[in-house]
């Protein structure tokens, strides 16, 4: 595989990475080998991208690490996942949860028959508020999302696509995480509250230095703010390196940011389909 | 195994009914291991039996049947299923397989007609006749008169409980009391309204065709609208100890119809204590069950097998019989009351007479009443009322014979 | 500049909304709005989240029944339109949160979209005669095409509920495509796709247009994809209208920017 | 006149017993979005282990709370080795496992305690109360009153528990998606653990007030029957809705019974009740406060 | 290894289409189908045919009657037994009142009848759905059975509300050897099997499926859910008015109403869920399961307690049997939630890329 710069886990040899991965396998139903032998870091209070085609295996790696894989009977038969240095794969996601380390699931999830502040405030089971306490998170969440505090009243199963996204991420915002696994934050949201999510990730990371690990297919915006980036093709890790490096590599604009060498192609000027030449790992 | 009468036991002891079949087929097992101990079985031939459970539903029942029937030349000797459901499902295949079917006090009653139903025996006595016999008893605590009485026919919404009403309604017009039937649907845990319906329209007598947990919540629920308990009187199968001791002092008082009594006076069933249970033998694992309606009703069955095989050897020999032998045994059956003292068995059960006509033999029954602890028989036999009801049952033997095209036997022709 | 180029095979108007108003209890979906789209156009629907765009599909598609309005489709007025019949005059869609059978396998998902053109009984089926095995093969080629067109060969006898949620919606559009619609109804159909899957979608949807003439009407968040090949916008916010034209006079609309766009990019 | 309140009173009175049975459904219902088919069983076995205690010789309240302490322990290991390992699984698959959890106790509960049927004293006794009878010539019995006076202080509780705590609103989060409910901490362990215990207590009470009712035996396990289309008119997910529902059909059962039975024979309280939650559903699909379906594109 | 579809190219669709595309499935299913029609009648002795194969035949048709409803239409019922009944007691009338009709065609009248019922009862799953649909079946379960017992004449008048089944005579055959009973049986059996399977992989089974999964996008893609629910409602009813009918005639002889009680409506279900849901081979495993499983144990459970002289009443040994049932059942759910047929195909898959893991 092509290594563009030292590795993460090298950059950051003074602090141990607080989330690595050791090339785990997963394996769905006992027969459908998804994860090839995946390894990745996580480095404390550093922002994380992981790209990738579809099916590639992000969902997969982030439930692994969420331990939210045996609830889809998929099972992590080899490698290890360490949190903080100690094994976590055997853990109960709740126990994850107490630990601070929380996923934002693909597509949604919310809770149809609950309004959208219950919701939100299911996310904070894990700790013990006092009401006041409460109140202030729901604010937060309610400031960074103002949609949400519009339709706080409704049934989250009734509301639009995008308002149920930010009802998930605004969920996950209320555990006060210290390590966020985002999986498509962007899907389904307008431009402007994609930027918003990421400038939200942001804010966290600096002020509360809250680590990030995030499948996204918005590479453009995810280099934008990611420190390091790994790129997965059907189960394995086939690139990874600093964001900004990763940005500039010449296969990934062409195929992740739809850039080649005369800038960016119009959609409608794509005259062929154009079959992705394949790393081999 | 091969010389010995093998008989398949299709029990209950488990589910719902589970308690009375405990009772019943401990009674009946324990007379033919009493036969076996008491005079190493008959002529020499010893009983031997498999069990096999039936949870009382008829598909069970036919599986018991024929995994039993290949343990033995004999296919079984004589069938007593205990349980209606089963006893129709075997109706036919005991017939194609020639092993007599015996059914005491339940199962298709019209069955009597012998030239119809060669096969099936259902001895001592019938539910019509036990009706009708019930009717009897009234009008005799009537002083022998009906007329303008009110009497509630309360009864469990199925087969069980349908079949005597024809017989009520045709005793209501000969004797001119007024009958009001009030259906409960099955399983019959709940009465409340029934009952409401009872006092409501103040019936003189109740007779109650209860089963399984009916019988308990009926009385019960009498007991919750004060109905007075000595005027209901239940069918036997709302008669043993299982259907009254639940429901405490709410069955103080009432009465029930009984083909078998019980108690351990009989001396029979003080023997049979003494010898099988003296000798740890015993199949109730509850001794206090010994003596009980259910227990006794099982050594009744007892009887009825074992003479069948002791007339059928008087008649072919000391031998294992066949199927055919029994089936004859059966219709030519004799438990005149000097047998039954042969036995040590007076006052246990009716006396009973077979024929090919009449595959009955009895249709008597006794009154007993529950005082709290026990049951205490407070009339002597009572006969059904037979004029009314043998033709009834030729009619729906004959209707049956139709569908089947069987051509009935000519009893006269039968030795 | 590549819309002049289409500007020919663009007909007259197919489907005109008037006044279009629906609301669930309190919240106003949409409050009087009207827009038309013309024959084998590109026609898209944008607008911040919660606008009213899934719902506008779906009062065009009768899943939804506006309380005020007229909706004519292929010049038949209506006060609102019905599910069944919409599918039968030729109208398609995806869905936003992937709506695809997920027991079934991605062929089958493919075919339901024919149901409407077969025509042999559950009897038939049931002895599979002739005419009703005539039938299904005539389907399943048609059917093929549309899967050599989109792709997913390799996912034929997969159960779609196990697939990356990419290629589920591309099979949702090879679901709609089967139909072999007039009017194609498409809900985000590159969310949760990169930018080369994008650039596929993008070749399937115009290939569609202008191959077989398919009136498409999308909903898409990503401006690259909307700016370029799209005929017409509208844009929508809070359920009400607030732009509509080519992508330039859109792009240029301050109303639109302050709502929607936000800082160009 | 007074015969028909006669009969109300008495329908409403055995329609809060229903709505204690149907209250145990209820529970495991809104806490895993499945339908506990094992409830008349747990019924039958808290019973049965009730007396088949207090024959060993325990004191009454002895008696009551090593039941309990069994139907916990119950409910942890129900927990421990079927739920946990079917988490996220179609609901008609946790509904099966409940099949198979009643096969499981309807052998273990006679196996452990015998089959006899025994007979349950409460002590209250179960007799006309005098003064109503004198006087109004109402035939209402104390323990009816008692019951349903149990049940439904049993019901206000429950109903606070969901409506206030946050664990009720949890259960309903985990009702709707397990993953989800997994992926943002809420302990299915513990929340199911917890619920499967309160389902047993209420399994015992049921079992104690019906088994004084009808003597406790197998036959428990079919007040199931009485249960469920209170249950549906209701509304699965909703604790005031068990009551509601079990005083509609109890009454309306019983009136049936005595005013429209005798024309067709009698006997239709097997299926009057569900006939009527059927006309109910035609007009609300989700009974009277059940939760609404969602079903959104 | 062994199990391999390499090397087996689809050159036409129709081949592709095929019930078993893999060859060796078309081998083992042919083998099947040999030992059923061919070796057992040859081997099994009566006990089998009436004890074991018979009722199991019989439920696995009812089991494949529900799972059209509930497995490939997605509408929970309840009221199996009932659509039995019906199709029982039409069989009695209709062979006892037109004798001059075949009797297999009055079967299948008695199966158009249980449709028809099917469908009356299938009108509220419009408006209900899930658990609260079992209601309606419910319903139609109690009423049913009711209804058959409240009106003699169903019941030809029998004081005792039962009927006895008329021999069955299949064109001059007459059925009255377990064996025949096993065979006749049997070819209803698998002819309907085959039928089903056709309809499932077909149009109209795809219809069901999608209004299963998805009924609102089913709508909006131009399935008729009304016609597509009811006809789900009619077929499966079908379907089990025909086992109805062969209960009667060939497995028990004489029925009750009674005998057609919530309980059997249960074990179907059983049988399809622990089976598989939506899947015609489950609905046979499933009915194996739920049938043959008790009566195994019951053989089984006494000679072993003796082994380990452990000395149980009869009772003990049934509840035992009982518990041992229960644990299994759940056992097979915890391997393979969506039942036996699923665990069988994943077996297949193993064995596809046999030897290596995966
Ligand atoms: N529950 C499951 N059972 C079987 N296979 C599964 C399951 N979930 C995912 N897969 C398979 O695992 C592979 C990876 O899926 P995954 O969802 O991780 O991809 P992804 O990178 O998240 O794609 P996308 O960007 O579309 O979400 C896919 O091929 C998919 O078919
Ligand atoms: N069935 C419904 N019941 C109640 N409210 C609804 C319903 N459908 C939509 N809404 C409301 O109408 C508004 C518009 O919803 P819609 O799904 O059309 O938004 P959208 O434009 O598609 O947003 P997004 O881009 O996030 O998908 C939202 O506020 C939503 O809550
Ligand atoms: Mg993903
Ligand atoms: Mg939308």
């Amino acid at each position: 595989m092509t290594v563009l710069s030292a590795i993460p886990s090298a950059t950051t040899t003074a602090t141990a990475p607080l989330l690595s991965i050791n090339n785990i396998e997963v394996i769905y139903d006992h027969v459908i080998l998804v994860l090839k032998g995946v390894s990745l870091q996580v480095p404390q209070g550093k922002i994380v991208a992981l790209l990738g085609a579809n099916g590639a295996g992000k969902s997969t790696t982030l439930k692994a690490i969420s331990n939210l894989l045996r609830a889809e009977r998929g099972d992590v038969t080899k490698g290890a996942i360490e949190f903080r240095g100690e094994r976590v794969d055997r853990l109960t996601p709740n126990d994850l949860v107490k630990k601070g380390v929380i996923q934002v699931m693909e597509g949604r999830h919310c809770f149809a028959h609950l309004s959208i502040e219950e919701n939100l405030l299911t996310g904070a089971y894990t700790r013990h508020l006092s009401r006041s306490e409460l109140k202030s998170n729901l604010d937060m969440v309610y400031t960074y999302f103002p949609r949400l505090k519009e339709r706080r009243a409704s049934q989250a199963g009734y509301t639009s696509g995008g308002e149920q996204q930010m009802t998930a991420i605004g969920r996950a915002l209320m555990a006060k995480p210290s390590m966020i696994l985002l999986d498509e934050p962007s899907m389904g949201l307008a431009p402007q509250i994609v930027e918003e999510i990421f400038e939200i990730v942001k804010d966290l990371n600096s002020k509360e230095n809250v680590s990030f690990l995030l499948a996204e297919q918005n590479t453009m915006v995810a280099l934008r703010y990611a420190d390091f980036g790994y790129i997965l093709e059907n189960g394995r890790v086939v690139m990874e390196g600093d964001a900004s490096d990763l940005a500039t590599n010449e296969d990934v604009k062409e195929f992740y940011l739809g850039v080649s060498g005369a800038g960016r192609k119009s959609f409608r000027d794509m005259k062929f389909y154009r079959r992705r030449k394949r790393w081999l790992a | 195994q091969a010389n010995d009468q093998f008989v398949s036991i299709l029990s209950f002891r488990v589910g719902p009914y589970g308690p009375s079949g405990v009772g019943i087929y401990g009674g009946f097992i324990d007379y033919m291991q009493y036969v076996n101990m008491k005079e190493g079985g008959i002529g020499g031939i010893k009983f031997s039996w498999e069990e096999c459970e039936t949870e009382y539903q008829a598909a069970k029942g036919v599986e018991c049947y024929e995994r039993l029937k290949t343990k033995s030349p004999t296919k079984g000797s004589i069938i007593h299923p205990v349980s209606t459901p089963i006893s129709y499902a075997l109706l036919e295949k005991t017939l194609a397989d020639k092993v007599p079917l015996v059914m005491t006090g339940y199962g298709r009653t019209d069955t009597v007609d012998g030239r119809y139903f060669p096969w099936a025996f259902p001895l001592i006595t019938t539910y019509p006749m036990q009706a009708t016999a019930i009717i009897k008893y009234i009008a005799q605590k009537e002083k022998g008169d009906l007329r303008g009485k009110k009497i509630t026919y309360l009864y469990l919404d199925s087969a069980y409980g349908k079949e005597p009403i024809t017989y009520l309604q045709a005793e209501a017009k000969v004797n001119g009391f007024e009958l009001n039937t009030v259906p409960i649907a099955p399983p019959g845990n709940e009465q409340g309204a029934q009952w409401q319906q009872v006092r409501q329209n103040k019936a003189d007598w109740v007779i109650f065709w209860g089963f399984g947990v009916m019988n308990q919540t009926a009385l019960k629920a009498a007991q919750k609208v004060g109905y007075p308990r000595d005027k209901m009187i239940g069918s036997w199968w709302a008669g043993s100890e299982e259907d009254t001791v639940p429901a405490g002092d709410a069955a103080k008082g009432y009465l029930s119809a009984a083909m078998n009594v019980s108690g351990k006076n009989v001396p029979l069933v003080a023997d049979i204590e003494k010898v099988v249970y003296g000798a740890g033998k015993g199949n109730l694992q509850d001794k206090s069950k010994i003596g009980s309606i259910n227990h006794n009703r099982g050594i009744v069955i007892g009887i009825l097998t074992a003479e069948a095989v002791r007339v059928g050897q008087q008649k072919y020999g000391k031998k294992v019989l066949s199927g055919e032998e029994l089936r004859w045994a059966l219709e030519h059956l004799n438990l005149s009351d000097a047998r039954l003292k042969e036995l040590g068995a007076t006052g246990l059960m009716p006396a009973v007479k077979t024929s090919c006509m009449d595959h009955e033999g009895s249709g008597k029954i006794k009154i007993q009443q529950w005082d709290g602890t026990k049951w205490n028989v407070v009339s002597d036999w009572i006969d059904g009322n037979r004029q009314l009801v043998r033709p009834l049952l030729e009619e729906s033997a004959k209707q049956f014979g139709k569908e089947k095209n069987i051509t009935p036997r000519d009893c006269s022709k039968e030795s | 500049m590549s819309t002049t180029a289409n500007e020919r095979k663009i007909g007259d108007v197919i489907l005109d909304l008037q006044n279009i108003s629906l609301s669930f209890g309190g919240v106003k979906a949409l409050t009087d709005i009207s827009f038309n789209v013309r024959e084998h156009e590109i026609r898209a629907i944008i607008g911040p989240n919660g606008a009213g765009k899934s719902s506008m599909l779906n009062v065009i598609n009768g899943v939804y029944h506006p309380q005020k309005g007229k909706i004519s489709f292929r010049g038949k007025e209506r006060r609102s339109m019905n599910p069944h019949d919409a599918a039968s005059h030729g109208i398609a869609r995806t869905f936003q949160n992937i709506a695809l059978f997920k027991g079934m396998s991605a062929l089958d998902n493919i075919m339901t979209g024919r149901n409407t053109m077969m025509k042999s009984n559950f009897l038939s089926h049931a002895f599979y005669w002739g005419p009703a095995q005539k039938e299904e093969l005539e389907h399943r080629r048609k059917v093929e095409e549309v899967i050599d067109f989109l792709e997913i060969q390799h996912i034929r006898k997969k159960q779609v509920g196990r697939l990356p949620y990419g290629l589920q919606k591309r099979v949702e559009l090879g679901r709609a495509l089967a139909a072999e619609p007039k009017l194609l109804l498409l809900d985000e159909p590159m969310a949760g796709m990169n930018v080369e899957e994008k650039q596929d979608m993008c070749r399937f949807i115009l290939d569609v247009n202008d191959q077989f003439g398919t009136t498409i009407v999308l909903i898409e968040h990503d401006m690259g994809v909307v700016m370029d090949i799209s005929d017409r916008v509208v844009v929508l916010d809070y359920g009400k209208k607030i732009g509509d034209g080519d992508p330039q006079e859109v792009r240029s609309n301050p109303e639109v920017i302050k709502a929607y766009l936000g800082t160009q990019h | 006149m007074q015969f028909f309140f006669e009969v109300l009173i008495g329908g409403l009175l055995s329609g809060m017993m229903y709505s204690l049975v149907a209250l145990g459904f209820v529970l495991i219902y809104k806490a895993s979005g499945v339908f506990n088919f094992a409830q008349g069983a747990m019924v039958y076995f808290a019973a049965l282990s009730f007396v088949g205690i207090m024959e060993k010789g325990a004191p009454f309240w002895l008696a009551i709370i090593l039941t309990l302490a069994l139907m916990v322990l119950f409910g942890v290991l129900t927990e421990r080795i079927v739920l946990r390992k079917l988490v996220n699984q179609p609901p008609i698959t946790l509904f099966m496992a409940t099949i198979g959890l009643s096969f499981f106790i309807e052998g273990l509960a006679p196996f452990l305690w015998g089959n006899d049927i025994r007979e349950l004293k409460l002590g209250i006794q179960d007799e006309p109360i005098p003064y109503l009878i004198d006087n109004y010539g109402l035939a209402i019995s104390k323990f009816d009153l008692a019951a349903a006076l149990i049940c439904g202080v049993l019901v206000a509780v429950l109903a606070l528990f969901f409506q206030k705590t946050k664990i009720g609103r949890a259960l309903r989060a985990v009702a709707d998606d397990h993953q989800a409910a997994l992926s943002i901490g809420i302990p299915l362990q513990h929340i199911w653990v917890i619920v499967w215990a309160v389902a047993g207590f209420v399994a015992l009470v049921a079992g104690l007030l019906w088994g004084a009712r009808n003597g406790v035996q197998f036959a428990l396990v079919s007040v199931v029957l009485k249960a469920l289309p209170v249950l549906i008119l209701g509304g699965f997910t909703s604790v005031p809705g068990a009551i509601v529902g079990g005083l509609i059909i109890g009454a309306s059962e019983k009136l049936a019974e005595v005013y429209i039975g005798p024309m067709v024979g009698g006997g239709i309280e097997g299926w009057f009740p569900y006939v009527l939650a059927l006309l109910f559903l035609l007009v609300r699909p989700e009974g009277l406060f059940g939760e609404k379906h969602i079903d959104r594109v | 290894m062994f199990y391999r579809e390499a090397g087996q190219f689809k050159i036409s669709y129709q081949a592709d289409q095929q019930i078993f595309p893999i060859r060796q499935d078309r081998v083992a299913m042919a083998v099947f189908l040999l030992v059923a029609f061919v070796a057992v009648p040859l081997l099994a002795s009566p006990y089998w045919f009436t004890a074991i194969l018979i009722p199991f035949l019989v439920f696995a048709l009812a089991a494949l009657g529900l799972n059209i409803l509930t497995g490939y239409a997605g509408q929970l019922s309840l009221g199996t037994a009932a659509f039995m009944a019906v199709g029982a007691f039409s069989a009695y009338n209709l062979v006892l009142r037109l004798p001059w009709i075949p009797q297999i065609v009055s079967f299948l009248l008695a199966g158009v009848a249980a449709a028809a019922v099917g469908i009356a009862f299938g009108l509220p799953s419009l408006r209900i759905k899930g658990f609260y649909l079992a209601v309606a079946t419910l319903a139609a379960q109690f009423f049913v059975v009711w209804a058959l017992q409240k009106f003699p004449w169903f019941t030809n008048n029998s004081s005792s509300g039962v009927i006895s089944a008329q021999e069955v005579n299949f064109f001059g055959i007459s059925i009255n050897t377990p064996m025949r009973n096993y065979l006749f049986v049997l070819c209803v059996v698998s002819v309907l099997a085959l039928l089903a399977k056709n309809m499932v992989r077909s149009n109209t089974g795809r219809k069901w499926m999608a209004v299963r999964d998805m009924d609102v996008a089913a709508e909006v893609i131009g399935i008729p859910l009304m016609k597509t629910k009811l006809l789900a409602f009619a077929v499966s009813s079908f379907y089990c008015g025909v086992a109805g009918a062969l209960y009667a005639f060939c497995y028990i002889g004489t029925v009750e109403p009674e005998a057609f009680n919530l309980d059997m409506s249960f074990r179907v279900l059983f049988m399809i869920i622990i089976g598989g849901v939506g899947s015609i081979l489950g609905s046979f495993i499933g009915a194996a399961f739920i049938v043959l499983l008790p009566t195994l144990l019951s053989f089984v459970i006494p000679p072993l307690a003796e082994l380990f002289h452990m000395s149980f009443n009869k009772a003990s040994l049934t509840y035992i049997e009982f518990m041992i049932f229960g644990a299994l059942i759940i056992f097979f759910l915890i391997v393979e939630p969506h039942g036996l047929a699923r665990l069988w195909q994943i077996a297949k898959e193993k064995l596809r890329i046999w030897p290596f893991p995966h």
